[in-house]
């Protein structure tokens, strides 16, 4: 389905409002539903979408491979990050009180880097297997 | 309605239906879960089970083409097992205080602090998001990690070089 | 710092696993592991130490005191099991570089790397928490990561196996779930101790009498408990030795001792549960599990596989203990937690050592061995004394304090059963005695024994399976602490 | 150098010796030097241990706490340090004649032979120096362990299943019957130490007295009471010197030494702690049948093993009795069978080496090309069966001046008809060598190898002096009677 | 009502845990796999509904909400289930290439056959 106009022009269209999307329920988590993870898993699934229509290379060009891997790494390093400057600014591990002058500031201050290295790890560990899972089918090995 | 998927899950044989059977599964089960207030359940079982789970087993299915061979093997005994789990936990929940029922514990002892602080001490409406990341947030660190390590695994097992005998070829 | 101990301790290994990841190298990610493995086993034995002189530490984590927040709970028995885990980790970590490169793609061994970091991160977790849910996902981190590190095994059947793992870990961490959900919707806490307290108010036996059925299931398919066993020898025979020798030492043990924990300081005090024959099924299905298995084992034609039939009997020794459940059978068990950890470790070691060098362990191609390698089948003798619990052995101290409970009890058939055990044992570790001693090498074997990296951990296991069968400070000592904790009740 | 430290040393040196042994395999010659050496070494610290402890001094020294409240530990007693000396003074010949037999017969891996030799004789001493039943548990296992390496020494088959049954019966009994019984008796009476007039007095019911002496009389398999003797004939397959060791120095004497040791410091010898009417039963039966098995063999060494057999159901049966005068006889018979036995079986290494002859029936004339040999173990011969001018007499006079003393016709009866039956299975071998003429066609052969006839005639030589000079065996056999109620 | 909700979740419960131990075929366990640990979402959540609140997200108009605790708890469970699902189903596709089958006794018949086919041994 590589060379439906339709389809592609409706991707190309469509997977920067889902991106938008999954934006929105990232930062609005804190006040609807949502948060990091469910962001994580739409972002996934618009870059999923793109590389279904206009196949894995092209996804691939979009975001190279190396870099979804370590984005794997770096979203855990955030969150546990958040957890040891809890440590070094002399709270307890992941005590967010002591990440800004007013505690609530603080803990909100955690909270949203917390979400965003959900965020970072989910979308792109999806990512991955998903890219995982199609390129092994292109291995003519069966 | 959700009963008889499963059970339509259970007989078909050809497993292109069943991942669709079992996406429509999750997409119900979202929706009963919106009706009993878990929204943010509801919203991730409806991206996790109903999409992310779709396409991964439709990806599967695609490397392994196949379809279930025959029926199924040595029924009884798993049926019984199956029946005898559940008789145990039907006489379990027995014992548990009716639905919706205010007095149950788990309304009186650790959750209401989190309804009435939440917004005071960490400033964030959604108390589940609260919960989620500031309460149980070393949860959440786990939880992070267990997705981590999903990926990381499966790059061990499906990524390949060219030219090496990697296990099992 | 030194307060943030208990954090540091699991935080330290889980955050090496993405750094490795980033890093990729094959020897950078074996050095962060080794780093973070001997980190960890320092930050335990302080922890052990601290704990030792001033009682149990509680660790409110975000500073959400419990049961709000996840507690943290070092006490006499978890700082034994912390040692003991990240003991074993630290202590297989230099053994592991050449056994890895001989046994895992290269390109992939930084993930193995990784994964290994994670596993111990999660079995730590699984320790040290005090908090139902929070072992459950840390239980899922350990197990995740042990599926991957089974699989990069050799051979197509470590696939099998792992999957095999994967389908019937994932059943057992269910059960769990269920357990400890029933206990929420009743107690309304998911803090061990808070449930315990709530739990005495608890009039309605039913929900918890299940969740106590759902944990004992869940727990015991994760600790092998026979005959919830079947994943565990292929698992074992298939996987890379490093793993095999990690999960034989630790895996099972961190499931026993959360069984222990459920049992002695949440379910045993409850009146509700009185006259709940466990401890009468748990001793059954012990006894099934040390003749069965003992006896499978000594039939098996190849040696790993001999010794994981043989863990899963051991583990019968430890659920035996429990069941007996007087002082001295719980001493024994605890104690055998430790013992057979080392023995086994040892004993998998060497069969490793025997993998990078002749790569196949059937008894077949061990003819001779004891010329062809003869420090690994000392050594392999040595550790299989201690198997048997042969006299001045670590195996012997725990079956000594197993036999002791039994007679105070005064149930000689378990005191006979115990004895018989051991002389099976004595049949399958003489089988391998005569194959590498009475029978000729083939011809043309010269001496070629495992490289150094190997032999000083080797060395090592082998030695503390002696010395602590002469100085058991630590193990009997420590076991003791734990059973003065459990049957004081929760504090 | 006091007595501590003495006792300290003494299993130290055959384990040097047997580290050594290993290191000096590519140098035979300094090897077996060593041994020797060590030898006099050991004997020299045990002896000077002798006065100090008729003296009345105990040694004691804590090796280390292997359980809480439960540590291994020496402690030298008077009957521990005859036993002791037992070994040290069989060391030297055995190891003398070792070298010899090895040699003449071209034996492979002499030097893991000479180690596991200096290891069993370590254990040995530790046996006879335990403190505890811990300890003496320790060391007897340790003592079954490092023997199985000899008995299987030729490898191949038939040794491998001599070794099965020689590891399935002493691991079997000690783990099945021997480890529960220390552990009940721990349980019951709280402590496991060697005390004169024992622990358990009062302590347990006479009945489950009972049957834990039972469990312990089997439990302690190296004791060959029937059925658990087996063993014994099964490990002739191993070289001669080994069988020696097996028979007079170090395993069975072990296996009687820990019965005679718990009989008297766990049970106090006292008939209100337990019956012993079942075990001088059965050690009066092993003692009768044994001797008749033995009369009936052919094959020199069985013929032996089954002499041993039944020599060390004396013992047991003495202690059984418990008269004062018994027991000392169990201890002197200790002694006086070691000498007696291993020069037996010295001769019997002698013949195979130098005629390979293994059977009786093919001695004929033998006293005339071996005469040493043969005139050695005609010695033996009357200290085994009992009749002067050798040790033997000495010993059964007391254990049946004791039978009478406790008044129990039954042993009476056993020991005379076991008299009678080894002068049945010795005598004749005696004659065959010396009065009857070699069969036609039998190749000439002569004395075996120096150093094997003089470590046999050395032992036969012992045995004689052992008959005029006893008074050091007896005054520590004497020591048994510390606390003994009566 | 009851425990009428206690009862669905049981029954879809049991039915996935019997697909999962009597299938043979891989791709259905894992299937089987993720209908049984669905079914323990409604074990948790259900309880936590109290009719008449809505859900936890605090708002001046409202004033009774449901249980966050089991939302958060499950959220977890809910990740731990995807990832248990993509490592299987990695697995599986590993096991269709070495095996050529994904039907398991298939797949223990071949290994019965002994080592032989076991190439990378």
């Amino acid at each position: 389905m590589k060379n439906d106009l339709v389809l592609r022009v409706v991707a190309k269209l469509f997977t920067p409002f889902v991106l938008l999307f999954a934006l929105y329920v990232q930062f609005h988590g804190e006040l609807g539903p949502g948060g990091g993870f469910q962001a994580g898993v739409i972002a996934a699934a618009a870059v999923i979408l793109y590389a279904i229509v206009f196949g894995l290379p092209a996804a691939r060009r979009l975001v190279p491979d190396a870099i979804v891997e370590s984005l794997m790494a770096i979203g855990v390093l955030i969150y546990a990050g958040v957890g040891v400057a809890g440590l070094l600014l002399g709270g307890a591990y992941l005590d967010y009180f002591v990440l800004d002058r007013d505690p609530v500031h603080g803990q909100e201050r955690g909270i949203f880097w917390v979400e965003v290295g959900v965020a970072v790890t989910v979308s792109s560990v999806m990512l991955k297997i998903f890219s995982m899972f199609a390129s092994r089918g292109h291995d003519p090995d069966e | 309605m959700m009963a008889v998927l499963v059970v339509a899950v259970a007989v078909q044989r050809n497993l292109f239906s069943v991942v669709v059977l079992t996406g429509i599964y999750s997409f119900l089960m979202a929706s009963v879960l919106v009706a009993l207030d878990a929204v943010d359940v509801a919203m991730t079982e409806a991206s996790v089970g109903a999409g992310i789970s779709t396409v991964l087993l439709l990806g599967a299915l695609y490397l392994v083409r196949a379809d279930e061979a025959k029926p199924m093997h040595r029924p009884l005994l798993p049926l019984l097992v199956s029946i005898g789990v559940g008789a145990a936990l039907v006489y379990g929940t027995l014992g548990l205080p009716a639905f919706s029922d205010p007095n149950a514990p788990i309304h009186t002892h650790v959750a209401p602090r989190y309804l009435n602080d939440a917004l005071r001490e960490t400033g964030v409406p959604n108390v589940v998001t609260a919960v989620l990341a500031s309460y149980r947030g070393y949860d959440t660190l786990g939880e992070t990690t267990v997705v981590f390590t999903a990926g990381a695994g499966v790059v061990a097992l499906l990524r390949r070089r060219r030219r090496d005998g990697e296990g099992g070829k | 710092m030194v307060d943030h101990l208990p954090a540091l301790q699991v935080v330290v290994p889980l955050m090496s696993a993405p750094v490795i990841v980033l890093l990729r190298r094959p020897a950078i990610a074996w050095l962060v592991a080794t780093a973070a493995c001997f980190a960890a086993f320092a930050i335990a034995v302080t922890l052990a130490l601290t704990v030792a002189e001033s009682g149990t530490v509680s660790y409110a984590i975000g500073s959400w005191e419990p049961p709000w927040g996840i507690e943290y709970r070092v006490d006499a028995l978890s700082a034994f099991m912390l040692v003991l885990v990240a003991g074993t980790a630290a202590l297989v970590m230099p053994y592991a570089r050449r056994s890895v490169a001989a046994e895992v793609p290269e390109h992939q061994a930084y993930l193995f790397y990784a994964m290994y970091c994670l596993c111990v991160a999660g079995l730590l977790g699984m320790t040290i928490t005090g908090d139902v849910f929070n072992v459950f996902v840390f239980l899922e981190i350990s197990s995740l990561s042990t599926y991957v590190l089974i699989a990069l095994g050799r051979g197509r059947r470590a696939l099998l196996a792992a999957l095999q793992y994967l389908i019937v870990g994932t059943i057992g961490a269910t059960f769990y779930v269920i357990g400890i959900g029933l206990l929420y919707l009743v107690t309304g806490s998911l803090n061990f101790v808070d449930i315990a307290v709530q739990l005495e108010g608890v009039t309605e036996k039913r929900p918890v009498l299940a969740a106590l059925a759902f944990i004992t299931v869940g727990l015991g398919l994760k600790l092998a408990l026979f005959p919830l066993h079947q994943w565990l020898p292929n698992a074992y025979a298939y996987a890379p030795s490093v793993v095999t020798t990690f999960l034989a030492a630790t895996a099972t043990k961190v499931s026993v001792y959360v069984l222990v924990r459920f049992y002695f300081l949440v379910f045993a005090p409850l009146q509700a549960l009185e006259g709940v024959p466990v401890g009468a099924v748990l001793v059954a299905l012990s006894a099934a599990a040390i003749l069965a298995m003992s006896l499978v084992a000594v039939f098996q034609p190849d040696l790993k596989r001999m010794f994981a039939y043989s863990s899963v009997a051991q583990i019968g020794y430890i659920t035996l203990g429990l069941g007996v459940a007087n002082e001295a059978a719980l001493t024994g068990s605890l104690a055998h937690l430790v013992n057979h950890g080392v023995t086994k470790c040892a004993l998998f070691l060497l069969v490793g050592g025997i993998v990078v060098r002749g790569g196949d362990t059937s008894f077949a191609s061990l003819a001779g061995l004891g010329r062809r390698m003869p420090w690994t089948s000392f050594g392999i003798v040595i550790a299989g004394l201690s198997l048997i619990g042969v006299p001045a052995t670590a195996g012997f101290t725990s079956k000594w304090y197993l036999i002791a409970g039994a007679v105070e009890q005064g149930s000689w058939w378990i005191v006979a059963l115990l004895v018989a055990g051991s002389l099976i044992a004595v049949a399958y570790v003489w089988r391998f005695v005569e194959v590498a001693y009475l029978a000729p090498a083939p011809a043309g074997a010269a001496v070629h024994e495992p490289p150094w990296s190997m032999r000083i951990p080797q060395a090592v296991a082998v030695a503390l399976c002696v010395v602590l069968g002469l100085f058991t400070a630590f193990n009997v000592g420590y076991a003791r602490r734990a059973v003065d904790l459990l049957l004081g009740g929760s504090q | 150098m006091n007595a501590e430290s003495l006792a300290g040393l003494a299993p130290l040196v055959p384990v040097a010796a047997a580290a050594l042994a290993a290191l000096l395999h590519r140098a035979p010659n300094l090897r077996e030097a060593v041994s020797l050496a060590a030898g006099a070494v050991l004997l020299a610290c045990v002896s000077a241990l002798v006065g100090p402890v008729l003296a009345g001094a105990r040694p004691k020294i804590v090796l280390v706490e292997m359980l809480p409240g439960l540590d291994l530990v020496f402690r030298v007693e008077p009957f521990g340090l005859l036993f002791a000396l037992i070994v040290a003074v069989l060391w030297l010949p055995s190891t003398l004649y070792s070298i010899g037999y090895l040699r003449a017969n071209g034996e492979a891996h002499q030097s893991r032979f000479f180690a596991c030799f200096a290891l069993a004789i370590a254990s040995a001493i530790g046996v006879a120096f335990a403190g505890n039943l811990l300890t003496l548990f320790v060391f007897y296992e340790a003592l079954t362990l490092v023997t199985w390496p000899l008995v299987t020494h030729h490898g191949g088959e038939e040794a491998r299943r001599g070794g099965r049954v020689y590891l399935a019966l002493l691991l079997g009994t000690s783990t099945l019957l021997f480890l529960p019984a220390i552990v009940a008796t721990w349980v019951a009476a709280g402590t496991l130490d060697f005390v004169p007039g024992g622990i358990l007095r009062g302590e347990v019911a006479r009945g489950a007295g009972t049957v834990l002496l039972l469990l312990f009389a089997f439990g302690i398999g190296k004791a060959a009471l029937m059925p658990f003797h087996r063993w014994l004939p099964a490990a002739m397959v191993a070289p001669t010197p080994v069988s020696a060791l097996l028979h007079a120095v170090a395993v069975v004497k072990a296996g009687v030494f820990c019965v005679v040791k718990v009989v008297v410091y766990v049970f106090g010898a006292d008939a209100a702690v337990a019956d012993f009417t079942p075990l001088v039963t059965v050690a009066a039966f092993t003692l009768v049948a044994a001797a008749v098995v033995a009369m009936r063999a052919d094959n020199l060494k069985r013929r032996l093993a089954y002499s041993t057999v039944s020599q060390l159901a004396y013992v047991v049966l003495a202690v059984a009795l418990l008269a004062p005068l018994s027991i000392v006889g169990a201890a002197m018979h200790i002694a006086a069978h070691a000498a007696g036995k291993i020069t037996l079986f010295f001769a019997a290494g002698a013949v195979y080496t130098a005629a390979h002859k293994t059977k009786v029936s093919e001695l004929d004339g033998a006293g005339r090309r071996m005469p040493w040999t043969f005139g050695a173990f005609a010695v033996a011969s009357l200290s085994m069966i009992g009749l002067p001018p050798a040790v033997g007499v000495a010993s059964k006079w007391l254990i049946v001046a004791g039978a009478s003393q406790a008044e129990n016709a039954l042993a009476l009866a056993a020991l005379f008809a076991g008299t009678l039956l080894s002068a049945g299975y010795l005598l004749p071998i005696v004659y065959r060598a010396f009065l009857r003429a070699p069969a036609a066609g039998d190749a000439p052969y002569g004395e075996a190898p120096a150093t094997m006839v003089v470590a046999l005639v050395a032992t036969a030589a012992l045995t004689v002096a052992l008959f005029f000079h006893h008074d050091v065996p007896l005054a520590l056999a004497r020591g048994l009677l510390e606390g003994i109620p009566r | 009502m009851g425990h009428y909700a206690y009862f669905v979740a049981i029954f879809l419960m049991v039915a996935g845990l019997y697909i999962t131990i009597a299938r043979g075929n891989l791709v259905k366990k894992l299937v089987g796999l993720s209908i049984f640990q669905t079914s323990v979402y409604l074990l948790y959540i259900a309880p936590g509904k109290l009719i008449g609140a809505t859900a936890p997200i605090v708002a001046p108009q409202f004033t009774t909400y449901s249980n966050p605790l089991p939302h958060v708890l499950i959220l977890t469970a809910i990740v731990v289930g995807v990832a248990t699902l993509a490592l299987g189903l990695a697995l599986v596709v590993r096991i269709r290439e070495a095996y050529g089958s994904i039907e398991e006794d298939q797949i223990l018949a071949q290994d019965q056959d002994g080592d032989g086919a076991d190439a990378s041994r």
